[in-house]
């Protein structure tokens, strides 16, 4: 009996130890290969320079002081050229034949919407998707344990931008100008969610990607009498809605959401753009949190020319802060499923780059709160705390 | 009347079908990322079910459509809303979807009656705008622009969980669309797409019935485009706006066209060369030649794929079905070519 | 004046011209015969380069022209008025006669040629700013000829000018033709209408399926037993019908 | 009703402006159909190079001169006028010359394989990060009788009214004009008129990157940010050429002008009022298209092409 119940556990032992030792697909003595699905020949084809470009930057970072665990960190990125079909072919490509270790970044909802079957069949991790679709970190969709996100979703920022209006002027008129897409109609819901909250109604003007002119809905807000409108586009459509506004004399305090964050923004809009408000889920490049300081250095030592850094370059560099740290908690031996437990571990993690992050089995929202930036004299000036 | 080529004598047929349902399983014992490979295998195998029905459209009733990806989107939703919110079985979704998109391509034949050549490409260009602008609108049911997700097949109490099992679900249904394609082809049906292709008013004074036969091939084209889509949507198992692009329809029209306009094979040849061109021999390609010349990857590969479909158009107008007979008169009458003749 | 030697010319695959051989001398009126298909109208247009003869070699007042193309061709002064008329249907009459003298610098000479023209066709002129489409079948075969004779040619090449034309127009244009001819241009003729051609044509060809079959004078086809048979209705199956309906 | 209209001169105003973009590339398309029947797809991609030429060459030469003034502009323009012609010559020998005996659909096919390949092209030139192009009329404005327009704008619809005007008089009143009209309704005969066809041919293309360029060049800086995306305006000057009527010169301008004031005010004024209008602002322009082609199924100012059986 004794001898029985001895083997039982020398064996068990054994086996825990092998178990212990062997790793997922992805990792080699010496490296641990990361997928990543960009957008490099479709509309947000400079985001998929900017992007793995400042991840490389923190990755080779890392590498130099010896890596994760001795194991250096490699990154392949493939194109999907913002169609979800390709997403799909990309990340079985990855999965399949390059034997990536998991997924980092996809970029797009719809393309990271369109991988989570293969998350589901291969149990392969997707950390940090590109998007701020709040679907990202429902944890009541397919695929959900394996997706870890980080990026506050446009809801909770139009949300938190339209509170602080009412903060500010209990009055006001607040108009948004959404994106015809789902982008827009993630703003949107957290637009319905702030009219319930106060009991005001928000005028919603449309327009589509790619837009160049936006007199009808500038002439809109003006004529809706608005005093307070949100813009829910990326560069071009804060700078010509302001600009037009100037041109057409309708003063109103203008906002953004996260990707208006984009010094060009303030560079283009000049005068129009002075006193231009927007929302943002990390602590800004400027600011001197450690975060932006190691980042400020390490472009500094890689020469990055200026056209690149900025808001897109910077994201990159945050994002890889979760990859790493989730590598990290994977252990010595690292396998997928230890990766994805030792992320759930984390809690209110302070990375330098968001603020603290929580993960756990119910919670893969990394974060849920942004802060407030005004435009003054060309620079970005965080006015506000971290608000949810 | 016979088609552009004289397709007789494919005897090798029954072979190539037993190879189509062989190849997984080669597939499985040469490479372990073989899921990958069927991926693409599957891909091409739906769109080859839609190219041929546009075949019959474009190269045999010679009507342009710059807009069936809208077919195809129409028919993934139908097929999504139907089998999971109306409760439908799969089975069922197979027959009526088509007919549903069948419906929906007559109402933009209707048009085409009055509407001819290139106005007619664009203006089935605009019809894919408007379809994908009309799923946003319904957001209650096609989910808008977040997109929707879709539940697996299940074909008489069998679920059709992945790659594999797609796989002969899709080859399945594609030969028999290719088979009926052909039987089409070759009624009196396909030679009245023909006799209006080559001219409407030699057509029309032999007593053809325009209107209706335009109709009808619109009808037809629709039906194997909502085919498609229902495979589509219960195999990718997620679908959005984003998948349907017009750039999707320009695909549909170069595979066709580089395949060989006006034969079914033809379609289904193209079809392979440009799914797996673009989605498996230039990442290929790309990947060697990135390494070494530092090129920035997603342009460099739209850059090779542009232009070898501009040599291609150039060189082979007859598409590669026109290249593979002329290469088989050749051997046929090897010694004895005359000059030039095959250039 | 016009000299073809051995020309061959294919569309893609097919072989139109088998060897052609002819010649046109100055002031003589040509005519080539032949049913439809057997490549009268190719070789009017490998003369005019609008095809490339792949073989053989043409010759024009002595100069080698089958590699050249077509609008160094006509600058040679060679006219040519294309099967089916082919007058451009979206523009005027005025504008279709100005294209007709496309070559010609000065506009006092575009305008001398096209008055010349009217005085031809008085029709013309009521029409000049007419679309072209919109004329008869005779108007336009007459707006053709004329647009061809802006350039004043030595040698007019004109195909089948009575196509679809009722039989009185059909007299006109010969008509037209025969005083082209006596004012001194060489024409060589392609015609199915044999009756009307051998009659005006100083020489005749017989073409079928590609190949030069018979030629000689006028007298000289008519002897030919062949020629009334297929061409002119008087051959023996002809006869032996006249026996059976009579 | 009045409340319905208030404002709507503005958006009237900007939409004019609006449209004479869509109409200059319009009449690109159109000046190359006319002579070659050809749709050209790429249209949107070489107004796109053409910015992007501009933008290069005004770098270059301010950093010659030391600084922007108005002689880098014009020097910069004329650079892209002389690039335009020698482009035009380029795309004609690839595109034109080796295709033209082939039936319409490979000839679309090549003309999009051409897109692709431009689009990806300049973005392997340039590189992907958008660049910022400036205006030599920068952000002045002009206020008059209560409505607002920038210079810029007023630039482009000038200028989309002196190429129409131009081109017209071109096309009804020269010699060269008429044969390339002559030419696009009979090849061959256009040949037996001694008419060259390969030249006329050339020059259309020329035209017609000519046309690309400067309505890239007058573009760019109202875009904000240049970047490949805009060769996508390109789509939406289709329904302005096919309203109009494809191959009618004033045909492409009026649409052009007609879809952007469409556009504008179905975006302001219509669904400040309906609010239903915002589901459909996107596609109002095809809608409108397809509605006139059921109607008049050769646009607006189209002539009925005559057929040969």
């Amino acid at each position: 009996m004794k001898r029985t119940v001895s083997i039982i556990i020398i064996t068990a032992l054994i086996w825990m130890g092998c178990e212990n030792r062997t790793t997922s697909p992805g990792v080699t003595d010496t490296e641990i290969l990361v997928g990543n699905i960009q957008d490099l020949s479709g509309p947000i084809k400079e985001l998929g320079l900017l992007i793995p470009a400042g991840t490389n930057m923190y990755l080779d970072y890392i590498n130099a002081q010896g890596g994760v665990h001795g194991r250096q960190v490699k990154m392949v990125v493939e194109d999907h050229g913002y169609n979800p079909m390709k997403a799909v072919v990309a990340a079985k490509k990855l999965i399949e034949k390059d034997q990536v270790f998991c997924l980092y970044n996809v970029i797009g909802t719809s393309p990271a919407e369109a991988i989570r079957p293969i998350l589901e069949e291969s149990g392969v991790p997707l950390i940090a998707p590109a998007t701020n679709s709040s679907s990202m970190s429902d944890m009541s969709r397919q695929a959900a344990k394996y997706i870890f996100h980080t990026d506050a979703g446009y809801d909770l920022q139009t949300r938190v931008l339209i509170d602080y209006i009412l903060e500010n002027n209990p009055e006001a008129k607040i108009g948004i100008a959404y994106q015809d897409d789902d982008y827009g109609a993630n703003a949107l819901k957290g637009c319905a969610e702030a009219e319930a909250n106060h009991g005001i109604s928000v005028q919603k003007e449309s327009f589509q990607r790619g837009a160049t002119d936006f007199v009808g809905q500038t002439m809109n807000f003006m004529k809706g009498g608005c005093t307070d409108v949100i813009i829910g586009g990326v560069v071009r459509e804060p700078v010509t809605i302001m600009k037009t506004a100037q041109a057409i004399g309708y003063s109103a305090a203008f906002y953004g959401l996260g990707p208006t964050v984009d010094p060009r923004v303030g560079l283009l809009a000049g005068e129009a753009g002075e006193g231009f408000i927007a929302v943002y889920w990390a602590y800004y490049p400027d600011s001197d949190e450690p975060g932006p300081v190691l980042y400020q250095e390490l472009c500094e030592k890689n020469n990055v020319p200026a056209k690149m850094r900025g808001l897109y370059h910077y994201y990159g560099f945050a994002t890889a802060h979760v990859l790493v740290e989730g590598l990290r908690k994977a252990g010595k031996y690292p396998t997928r499923k230890r990766m994805m437990k030792g992320l759930e571990t984390l809690h209110n993690w302070e990375s330098g780059v968001f603020p603290p992050m929580t993960y756990n089995r119910n919670d893969h929202a990394g974060v849920e709160s942004v802060i407030i930036l005004q435009l003054q004299g060309g620079k970005q000036v965080a006015i506000t705390d971290w608000r949810n | 009347m016979k088609g552009r080529y004289d397709d007789e004598n494919l005897k090798w047929i029954p072979i190539l079908i037993i190879a189509v349902y062989l190849s997984p399983f080669l597939l499985k014992s040469a490479t372990f990322s073989y899921k990958y490979y069927l991926y693409i295998l599957n891909m091409a195998g739906i769109y080859m079910i839609l190219t041929v029905g546009l075949d019959l459209l474009s190269g045999f009733t010679g009507l342009m459509s710059l807009g069936h990806a809208a077919f195809l989107a129409i028919g993934a939703y139908t097929s999504a809303i139907l089998v999971d919110q109306a409760g439908l079985p799969f089975e069922l979704s197979l027959i009526i979807t088509p007919v549903i998109v069948g419906l929906c391509g007559l109402m933009i034949g209707f048009p085409a009656l009055r509407i001819e050549g290139m106005y007619l490409g664009l203006t089935t260009m605009g019809f894919g705008f408007i379809v994908k602008r009309l799923i946003i609108a319904f957001r209650d049911w096609t989910g808008g622009s977040a997109g929707l997700q879709v539940s697996k097949a299940t074909l008489f109490g069998f679920t059709i969980s992945n790659d594999w099992n797609n796989y002969f679900m899709i080859y399945t249904f594609a030969i028999i669309a290719i088979i009926v394609a052909r039987r089409i082809v070759k009624s009196k049906l396909g030679r009245v797409f023909m006799a209006i292709r080559d001219s409407e008013q030699a057509a029309q004074a032999s007593g053809i019935n325009i209107a209706k036969y335009k109709m009808l091939s619109f009808f037809i084209s629709g039906m194997f485009a909502g085919f498609a889509g229902v495979l589509f949507a219960h195999t990718n198992h997620f679908i959005s706006t984003d998948h349907f692009d017009i750039l999707l329809s320009v695909y549909f029209i170069v595979m066709v066209l580089v395949g060989g306009v006006g034969s079914i094979y033809g379609a289904v040849l193209g079809t392979l060369f440009i799914v797996l061109m673009e989605n498996m021999f230039i990442p290929l390609f790309k990947d060697t030649l990135t390494q070494y010349m530092h090129l920035e990857a997603g342009d460099f590969q739209a850059f090779i794929f542009g232009l070898i479909m501009l040599l291609f158009i150039i060189f082979q107008p007859m598409g590669l079905y026109g290249m593979w007979l002329k290469m088989r008169i050749y051997w046929k009458l090897f010694p004895f070519n005359p000059r030039k003749r095959f250039t | 004046m016009l000299k073809m030697i051995g020309v061959e010319t294919f569309y893609g695959k097919i072989k139109a011209l088998h060897g052609v051989s002819l010649e046109v001398l100055e002031g003589q009126l040509v005519c080539i015969l032949g049913a439809n298909g057997a490549g009268k109208s190719t070789i009017l247009k490998t003369i005019t380069g609008l095809v490339e003869p792949e073989y053989g070699t043409i010759h024009f007042n002595g100069q080698r022209i089958d590699r050249m193309d077509a609008e160094d061709i006509i600058k040679l002064g060679i006219g040519h008025v294309p099967e089916w008329r082919r007058i451009f249907a979206e523009l005027t009459v005025k504008e279709n006669l100005q294209m007709g003298g496309f070559l010609l610098k000065e506009k006092d000479l575009i305008h001398e040629r096209m008055v010349e023209a009217f005085h031809h066709f008085p029709i013309l002129e009521k029409r000049k700013d007419q679309q072209a489409g919109k004329m008869s079948g005779g108007e336009q075969q007459m707006l053709a000829i004329s647009r061809a004779l802006m350039l004043k040619p030595k040698l007019l090449l004109l195909d089948e000018p009575s196509l679809g034309l009722s039989p009185l127009l059909v007299q006109d244009i010969f008509a037209t033709i025969k005083e082209l001819h006596k004012a001194g241009t060489t024409i060589l003729l392609v015609e199915q209408n044999v009756n009307h051609a051998l009659k005006i044509a100083d020489y005749g060809y017989v073409l079928t399926t590609g190949k030069i079959f018979l030629s000689g004078t006028y007298e000289e086809l008519l002897d030919e037993e062949k020629v009334r048979e297929q061409y002119l209705g008087e051959g023996k199956y002809n006869r032996r019908a006249k026996v059976w309906s009579g | 009703m009045t409340s319905l209209f208030t404002d709507i001169n503005q958006e009237i105003v900007s939409g004019i402006a609006l449209g004479s973009i869509y109409a200059l590339i319009a009449l690109g398309f159109t000046l190359i159909y006319k002579a070659t029947e050809v749709v050209n797809f790429a249209q949107g991609e070489v107004m796109m190079v053409g910015a992007y030429v501009n933008f290069f060459f005004v770098t270059q030469f301010s950093g010659m001169a030391g600084g922007l003034n108005g002689w880098v502009f014009t020097a910069a323009l004329l650079g892209s006028i002389i690039f335009a012609l020698l482009f035009g010559i380029i795309l004609d020998y690839i595109i034109n010359r080796p295709l033209k005996d082939e039936p319409v659909f490979s000839i679309i096919m090549a003309t999009i394989s051409l897109a692709i390949i431009l689009r990806s092209l300049t973005a392997m030139i340039a590189g992907p990060i958008s660049l910022v192009p400036v205006s030599p009329f920068g952000n002045n404005t002009i206020k008059a009788g209560g409505v607002v327009i920038s210079v810029l704008d007023l630039a482009i619809i000038i200028c989309a009214f002196i190429l129409m005007a131009l081109f017209f008089f071109f096309f009804n009143k020269t010699r060269w004009g008429i044969a390339m009209k002559a030419t696009s309704a009979d090849a061959e005969a256009a040949q037996l008129m001694g008419i060259p066809v390969k030249k006329v041919y050339r020059y259309v293309w020329m035209f017609a990157t000519l046309v690309g360029v400067i309505s890239g060049v007058l573009l760019a800086p109202r875009m904000a940010l240049l970047d490949t995306t805009m060769a996508y305006l390109g789509l939406k000057a289709f329904p302005a050429a096919i309203l109009g009527g494809f191959g009618s010169i004033p045909g492409a301008i009026i649409g052009g002008i007609l879809m952007g004031v469409i556009e504008t005010v179905s975006m302001g004024t219509l669904s400040f009022h309906f609010n239903w209008v915002k589901e459909i602002n996107d596609i109002i322009v095809w809608i409108v298209l397809i509605v006139v082609l059921m109607i008049r199924p050769d646009g607006l100012f189209g002539i009925a092409k005559v057929k040969r059986v």
